[in-house]
């Protein structure tokens, strides 16, 4: 058995040691290239008082949007929540803390948590309530605003295939936060669709690799879409 | 005549030239795509994470990890990339993006804009328009030129939040196209038969009128 | 013909604006993925006073090291000069001038330049040469330096195989630096090995997106070999 | 006896923990991927771009695109993973590497290090030696415990230019292996037939010398 083998018998495995008020960073775009099973084993243990990182919330029914149920979150850190009346209600009623913060300087963040980057200027924001309190700074003319870094107890994400070690492949536009969210987390969980073996996956197509992730796991996944738009033939 | 929702588009289409990387946002923006002109061609770039959006795909072509930046399920065009957020945003961020196009609540005469929050109204947050207004050199933002009451959205001074400062310089409403140079707007065409004087009339910002305002022309 | 088309024509075309005293980045490590006949063509038009930034300055026959014959480099930004004694002798005489940037700071400082982010904080240099006179800033209890992005007039860079529309597919470790250098230059040149028809690679396997790209065209390379090292059979 | 170059890279495979994600330096470390401890699964990442590093190729393997972070022909390993210089030091300044192995010329008891330059000789460049100290938390520095000339490079204070401030916490000599707390050097191991008073009389910064100090035992 190989130290570098990373996959775990169940999802309860997968996301032991998550503890109430910890950080934890989740991959997906609206409903698309979610950890459905992780999330739905967040809601399962019960753990409260989480801090959620991630572009969106899901929606009443999906993604994390099934966490508001118990309210086991007490801070979302996203770019945009809508879709969401659980989600209204308690922010509303000040359950909810709401930290908005704009989808590149958002996705940057989770690069810069993972790359050992505490922080990083950017004009996304400047002038806006987005850069009030944060430090600004002109560079050849143009005013920045600096953020920093973020970093999870847990990351939770979603790959298409993976091998034992752990090396990432994401299918379209399923891949969006997901890359950036498992290299943010302390302790890095990822399930997928299916785990070939090691040396299946060409080293030149591999997206994010093994060394990053710490257990991984295969399910299946509903995968629902939010907006169903066709053409006609 | 104020210009209908396709007017806009086809005139925001007009902006295209061949070659143009560019992110369309949701709404009016994304209708353009319909009207690219001939002999132009243009690759449409959504900031979840694709170069080279298609069209909506056939009931047969849905698959749900293929969505755009409004959520919707699409397809990929020939020559398609596919790719991060991060990567997305250091492109746009990088002002890799030849054009882009946007609605927005209110603009004024510095360039700002406010798009993204209401007070007082549920905040669905900013996504990725911030990101989108502060990496890119050439903007159109397109809306109406006032509200249902007559209040104009061409400010002198935003009186919502802003989404960006001072990186607006051309907005497209359904009465006019207006340039924004040195704190001014500038009137540079007309919707087809809507005076001068009503967009004066509904420009609360300084506008400076050419001598000459063309009416826009649509094929 | 497709306004995306980056294919040129010719060595002259591809390099054709470069003018004395600009910035040019420049992708490979070692000898490995360094555009060689991008390299040859500005030796070709005798560009003087060049900032070149590269992670080494080839060697005395190969690489960037033959703009060093005419003294065509009047800078030199990168991690590490050895194997190179045409470049040890210009700049013990003060006629070339050397920034050394840590390897990691100067891939960091060009995916910067690609990305709109003037400037980052790593902990690479801190308490070095390489800190001095940068400013410092604590996070989280531990010191960082304040790094700034680059960017070039022209960059120059090596992928294994391209579209007409410029999406590029590095090969193996060839890939080191030319992913970031491409991004960072106003004008980007990049050579290849084969140019395929749109259409023929898969977009989940495309390293970088032709956006990037301005001019495209296809070489022949010699790959020479620094370190020829095997093992007995 | 001091130890050898093969000792020293034997004595430093022992550190390597199955599962291990490790950056081996030129020279000594690298020849520590010769002795792997049985049982033992280690990944080596070559900061070029290369995480999988395999064994040297035979004549019919070399491939002038695969190549180390020391220019030399390599292979990969099964399982290897391959990327940009970027994401590399990413990988490697985030702190996702579990061990690293460099030389020195210099380290004193602060855990400063100083490795890649001589003022008044040539000036060859740190490469990725800074990075990778700044970004490891779990380092062995691997070099000679004193010059020809006797003079010890275990230092109060390090009289070069550094590579890094305060990231030692570990040093292999042909001596000695010593950790570095408090500011202070601690004796942990000396090399076979090396007594303490040698190693002590050789080592310039302060050393504790703990009650027992093992022998260091090679398989």
């Amino acid at each position: 058995m190989s130290g570098f083998d990373k996959v775990v018998g169940s999802y309860e495995e997968a996301m032991a040691g998550l503890e109430d008020n910890m950080t934890v960073i989740a991959g997906g775009f609206g409903l698309c290239g979610i950890p459905e099973n992780l999330i739905k084993e967040i809601r399962r243990r019960g753990t409260r008082g989480l801090t959620m990182v991630s572009n969106n919330c899901g929606t009443d029914k999906y993604g994390l949007g099934i966490l508001l149920v118990d309210k086991q979150i007490r801070k979302m850190v996203a770019s945009y929540v809508g879709e969401n009346a659980l989600f209204e209600a308690q922010m509303m009623s000040g359950e909810l803390e709401v930290e908005l913060t704009p989808q590149g300087t958002l996705a940057e963040k989770m690069r810069a948590g993972g790359a050992g980057i505490p922080a990083f200027y950017t004009a996304t924001g400047y002038g806006t309530p987005v850069g009030e309190g944060k430090e600004v700074r002109e560079f050849n003319g143009r005013h920045y605003i600096l953020e920093e870094a973020i970093q999870g107890d847990f990351s939770i994400a979603k790959a298409w295939k993976a091998d034992r070690f752990g090396n990432l492949v994401f299918r379209k536009t399923a891949r969006n936060f997901n890359p950036m969210a498992v290299t943010a987390g302390r302790i890095a969980v990822v399930e997928v669709e299916e785990i070939v073996e090691v040396g299946a996956l060409d080293p030149d197509e591999i997206h994010l690799p093994g060394i990053y992730v710490n257990r991984l796991i295969q399910g299946t996944f509903e995968k629902n879409i939010e907006q169903r738009t066709v053409r006609s033939a | 005549m104020a210009l209908t929702r396709e007017q806009l588009a086809q005139r925001v289409a007009q902006e295209f030239q061949d070659g143009y990387y560019i992110n369309l946002g949701i709404g009016i923006p994304t209708l353009a795509a319909n009207y690219i002109p001939e002999g132009v061609e243009v690759m449409l770039q959504s900031e979840n994470g694709l170069l080279g959006m298609g069209p909506f795909p056939r009931e047969d072509e849905v698959d749900p990890d293929l969505i755009n930046a409004g959520k919707q399920t699409v397809t990929m065009a020939r020559g398609a990339a596919l790719f991060s957020s991060a990567d997305s945003f250091a492109m746009i961020r990088g002002g890799h993006v030849d054009l882009t196009v946007l609605g927005a609540f209110e603009v004024d005469c510095q360039g700002n804009i406010a798009s993204y929050m209401i007070p007082g109204k549920l905040i669905k947050g900013m996504g990725g328009a911030m990101d989108l207004v502060a990496g890119a050199d050439n903007i159109i933002v397109t809306m109406t030129h006032a509200s249902k009451h007559g209040e104009s959205k061409l400010l002198r001074e935003c009186t919502l939040p802003l989404t960006g400062r001072g990186c607006i310089k051309r907005v497209l409403t359904d009465l006019a196209l207006v340039d924004i140079e040195d704190g001014r707007f500038i009137l540079r065409e007309r919707a087809p038969g809507v005076s001068v004087e009503e967009i004066a009339r509904l420009t609360a910002g300084e506008l400076v009128i050419p001598e000459v305002v063309p009416e826009m022309t649509f094929r």
